[in-house]
């Protein structure tokens, strides 16, 4: 874990408010794992907005690590408007990481919207260890659409504008019935809250491990602010970080 | 920096080396983030709310950014006092910094408790008591707006302890500067001003309040001013040291609220912005030392040129 | 925006057209800027705080920008009541929104005295009482801050007005349910909250305050959240209707405000970055309203779904 | 006096840290006098300075109008990174005016550093009135001078670095030693306090008539917050608000 100025190498956007900003920096890239994520500064000499914005490393392209995200507020604007050459001040890698490893064979990820942001490096390193890899996609309508960089992809949209028209959960539904003959899988999944619940319940109910990416609420991102707890499903009902302890967690683990 | 300035002050017995510290509740235990900052370089540690037993703290959402600011409601979850002295103090002392517990409890007697607990072990420079808290057996009235509670409470652990008492001031009271003389009489080493102000954000979708617990305590650069008219305010009415905080982000915030009249300064929500500003600090007041002809930092201290005719604080229109 | 929205609301026999005004002393005394906003649209102005005498308010430097908020000492500057009825009011009296006079004093005297004066003239849709101000007989600590002074001018002035009566509270106080509860037993009408929080800033150069007063009145967004949770406080308290102030800067934040329990808001500093801010407002209550199938934005008011557990106001940490 | 999103034209470095902004607005073009300010929101979506920051209107160009600023803190560097296309916010044209009639015959322009701003636009129309005009402009140093526009231009520098070794008020004593010939002159000044305070006394003294632009905290800009007094020099000792009953004052109307 570091503070860093880096440098912007690129920043475009890549699908209706989705952008791609690449930045360099040897220690993070060299240090990260799939499904880690860095924290930005956002503002510069006080402007902009107070707390650092978290976003998930997308892909690491030699010393450098994309991150793609969803033009929605003041921080976000503010980073889509970088251009080569600009500095961000960047602290990472942070988090845990998705468990790559296991006798799983067969890797199903499926992802809603800007969701799909961590994906890319994920299905770099699980190639590596031989997995065959299913990609589900969600998306709102085609013009959101980010698919790049991913294995054996499947589109839905909300609008039927590409692929099959309903959700990524109506979707999987689909593949797994199309795919009954597949054994020893293993979901990762990043997306809306909702999303994430239906999954979870789906994943239990088909007895397959299930690894999701949360979102919430942060100011440190580093477990010194207690700032973004999730209920976990023990008994004692306490609390997990999810810059710490997460931001991947089993599905059944946690109270989505 | 190398450099000939005086930067250190002492409270009791205890030296601190110089005024910079980091705020409860904004730095964890104190070790958690040492890959990120030079925890050596600071004058001292102030540790999360510890209570006599772990508290898992309230729902979330716990956070809400606002105009230069944030709001919390972590309701002092923390691992306790126990745990906190088996796992986490041993790795603490091995640092050249000072370790202040900040304790929080809901009664005077859990209060003096966990300072018996702590009593029995070394590597604790002093303690800060976070009096901006219920008073559960008293219908939950805030101790800290209480000038009588809060005097019985540092009466009561003043006979405890030698070390430091630093007393922590809510700043949501009409006449804090009451309350400070009330705890300066009951044998407070020093006070902290200020803890947060009470706020509120509203989620205009769900019409529900963004916060579990509907309000929580504002931080950040919006409230400087607040705190420091606080701490000009506090100044004026105790002698014994003050730990000036609120919104500081960068040095030159810091040797205003000196100036203010605080000892030493507490950097707090912006440790989580940039890790390192406490660290900044400490390099910058030695910079404005020596750029200003300073050879003790303390000379700062108080050092405002105030108008004695507007010696009321007021908000004029 | 043409709409079948109802937007008015009435006090006593006052009917106001709707539930956005300007605040007191953001606004001069309400027909300065007519040629930058279309004051007609405004559910009413609130005017500068007059007082019985004209004053030249305190010495610069008066202003100063600090982070997402402003600190201000105008000490009152005002053209005195008997101007302000000669060269004021017969031409507020040509539009079509209502005026309300903000009265300031440094006695219950001349509050009544003011009011008498007032009540003289027509054109005037009531009075708010800006009880923020230091009572000069009684050693000058703030009526605001004492429930007994402030329900004593509410029912001195009662007596001499059927007008609604306004009483603007002032934040820097521990218990503003406490005064607000006392000022609605003694007949007012309404409250506004909140006025400015008390803040300093310091020149670190000269090393003096940069306000020529030491401290002054905070306002602007950074104060929103403080100012929404005093909202929130004071609407359970009493049943009188709230004037809403603090930091509002569009229409989110506006709603924010009925939904913690205000009848009406008032915006205040934003009007000098945006003088037409408060008509923007209007009119996004109206689009607000028509996109969630509300028609009457008074459904609004006090909206709020709040877990009732967390009805004592914290500043949880 | 209106408020209106102005598109900018250009915006150049024309000095060390001195910028001048071009923006469009032919409301505000055609109705401002030399003297008057222009009061521009540096934020965006509420990111930036919450207040207006006030400026001297430089030039007319067409319907455009030049402000000539020093990027000094947040609010004018935000300004400086402008560009072609660009909105702004603008609210103007605002305050006083320079008085340019009366029968004096020698307007004496005397600024300290970015004081120049107003009076490229005060020259041309002194210019239209048939005066004659000499310009005195003292500056820290060559690096930061700007005198484009003006007539009959003699510069003092601190440093010595160009022109004249000293203030500007020097530079104005030596003029009149030099210009013993000069009746009935009327100067027109702008500058730091203290250059003013100087000038002030130098003008009394020679009973010329002076006539200065004053600068000062502002939140409103319009007259309705009392934000921006300046002590009278009557005997009640009251105060005159800057952006209203100024920015321009008769020296001995006003204590500085
Ligand atoms: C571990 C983690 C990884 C993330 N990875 C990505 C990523 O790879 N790509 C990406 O686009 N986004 C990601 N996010 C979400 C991203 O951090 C937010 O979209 C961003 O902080 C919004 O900042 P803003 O200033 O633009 O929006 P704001 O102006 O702060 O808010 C705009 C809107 O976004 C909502 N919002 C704000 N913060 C969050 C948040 N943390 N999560 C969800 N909604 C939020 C607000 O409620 C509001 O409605 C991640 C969040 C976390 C916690
Ligand atoms: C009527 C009027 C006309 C002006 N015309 C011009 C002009 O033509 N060109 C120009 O460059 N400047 C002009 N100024 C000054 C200009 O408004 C300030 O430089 C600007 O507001 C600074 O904003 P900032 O956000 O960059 O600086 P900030 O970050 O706000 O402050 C940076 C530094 O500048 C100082 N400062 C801030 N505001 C002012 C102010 N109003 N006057 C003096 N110092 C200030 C601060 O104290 C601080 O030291 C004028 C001011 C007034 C009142
Ligand atoms: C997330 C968070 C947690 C905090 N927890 C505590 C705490 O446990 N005990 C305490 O006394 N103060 C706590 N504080 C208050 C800070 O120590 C400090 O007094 C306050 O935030 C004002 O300083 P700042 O504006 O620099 O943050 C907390 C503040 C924040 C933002
Ligand atoms: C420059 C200025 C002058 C003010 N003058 C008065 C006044 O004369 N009387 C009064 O009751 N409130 C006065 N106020 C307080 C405002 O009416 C309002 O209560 C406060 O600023 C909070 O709202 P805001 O954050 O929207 O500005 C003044 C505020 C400002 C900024
Ligand atoms: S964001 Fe601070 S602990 Fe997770
Ligand atoms: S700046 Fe508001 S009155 Fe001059």
């Amino acid at each position: 874990m570091i503070q860093q100025v880096c440098e912007v190498q690129s920043c475009q956007e890549v699908a209706e408010k989705i952008f791609r900003l690449r930045f360099y920096s040897e220690e993070i890239s060299n240090s990260v794992k799939p499904g880690q994520f860095v924290n930005i500064l956002a503002s510069e000499n006080g402007v902009g907005p107070l707390l650092r914005r978290p976003f998930s490393v997308s892909r690491i392209v030699d010393n450098s690590l994309d991150i793609l995200f969803h033009a929605v507020g003041v921080g976000t604007t503010i980073l889509s408007r970088k251009r080569k050459g600009d500095n961000i001040d960047v602290l990472g890698p942070l988090g845990n990481s998705f468990k790559i490893d296991g006798d799983y064979e067969t890797a199903i990820i499926v992802a809603g919207g800007i969701g799909v942001a961590p994906f890319p490096f994920l299905s770099t390193e699980l190639i590596k260890k031989g997995k065959t890899i299913y990609t589900l996609l969600g998306f709102r309508s085609s013009n959101f659409k980010y698919s790049s960089y991913l294995k054996n992809t499947q589109i839905a949209t909300d609008d039927g504008s590409e692929g099959f028209k309903g959700n990524v959960i109506q979707l999987l539904e689909k593949f797994f019935e199309n795919n009954k003959g597949i054994k020893s899988a293993k979901i990762f999944a990043c997306g809306p809250t909702v999303m994430l619940k239906s999954l979870a319940k789906h994943a239990c109910e088909k007895n397959i491990c299930c690894e999701i990416s949360l979102e919430g609420q942060m100011a440190c991102g580093v477990g010194i602010c207690q700032g973004c707890p999730v209920e976990k499903n023990n008994v004692d009902m306490d609390y997990a970080l999810v810059c710490k302890d997460g931001p991947i967690f089993l599905a059944d683990q946690i109270k989505l | 920096m190398k450099s000939d300035v005086i930067t250190s002050f002492k409270i009791r017995e205890v030296e601190f080396k110089n005024r910079v510290f980091v705020a409860s509740g904004t730095f964890g235990y104190g070790n958690e983030i040492n890959e990120l900052v030079d925890i050596n370089q600071l004058g001292g540690i102030f540790t999360k709310s510890l209570s006599l037993k772990p508290r898992k703290g309230n729902p979330p959402q716990r956070i809400v950014e606002t105009a230069s600011g944030m709001l919390n409601t972590i309701g002092l979850a923390n691992i306790g006092v126990h745990s906190f002295v088996k796992e986490k103090l041993p790795d603490l002392k091995n640092y050249k910094t000072h370790i202040i517990t900040n304790i929080a409890a809901s009664s005077k007697e859990e209060f003096c408790e966990v300072v018996k607990i702590l009593e029995n072990y070394s590597g604790i420079a002093g303690y800060e008591i976070n009096v901006s808290c219920p008073n559960v057996k008293e219908g939950g009235i805030n101790f800290g707006t209480n000038s009588k509670m809060t005097a019985e409470i540092v009466s009561k652990l003043r006979k405890l302890t030698e070390r430091p008492l630093i007393i922590k001031l809510t700043p949501n009271t009409t006449h804090i500067s009451e309350i400070a003389r009330a705890i300066e009489d009951s044998g407070a080493d020093a006070v902290s001003v200020i803890n947060t102000l009470i706020g509120m954000a509203i989620d205009i979708k769900t019409r529900k309040p963004k916060l579990s617990t509907v309000t929580g305590g504002l931080s950040g650069p919006a409230i400087k001013p607040v705190a420091l008219a606080k701490v000009y305010e506090v100044a004026k009415a105790v002698k014994i040291p003050i730990f000036g905080i609120g919104g500081i982000s960068n040095t030159n915030d810091a040797i205003e609220f000196l100036l203010a009249g605080a000892t030493a300064i507490q950097v707090g929500t912006m440790n989580f912005v940039d890790p390192n500003i406490s660290v900044n600090i400490v390099n910058g007041f030695k910079r404005y030392a020596v750029e200003n002809g300073i050879s003790d930092i303390g000379e700062l201290v108080g050092a405002l040129n105030a108008d004695v005719k507007y010696s009321v604080l007021q908000s004029w229109l």
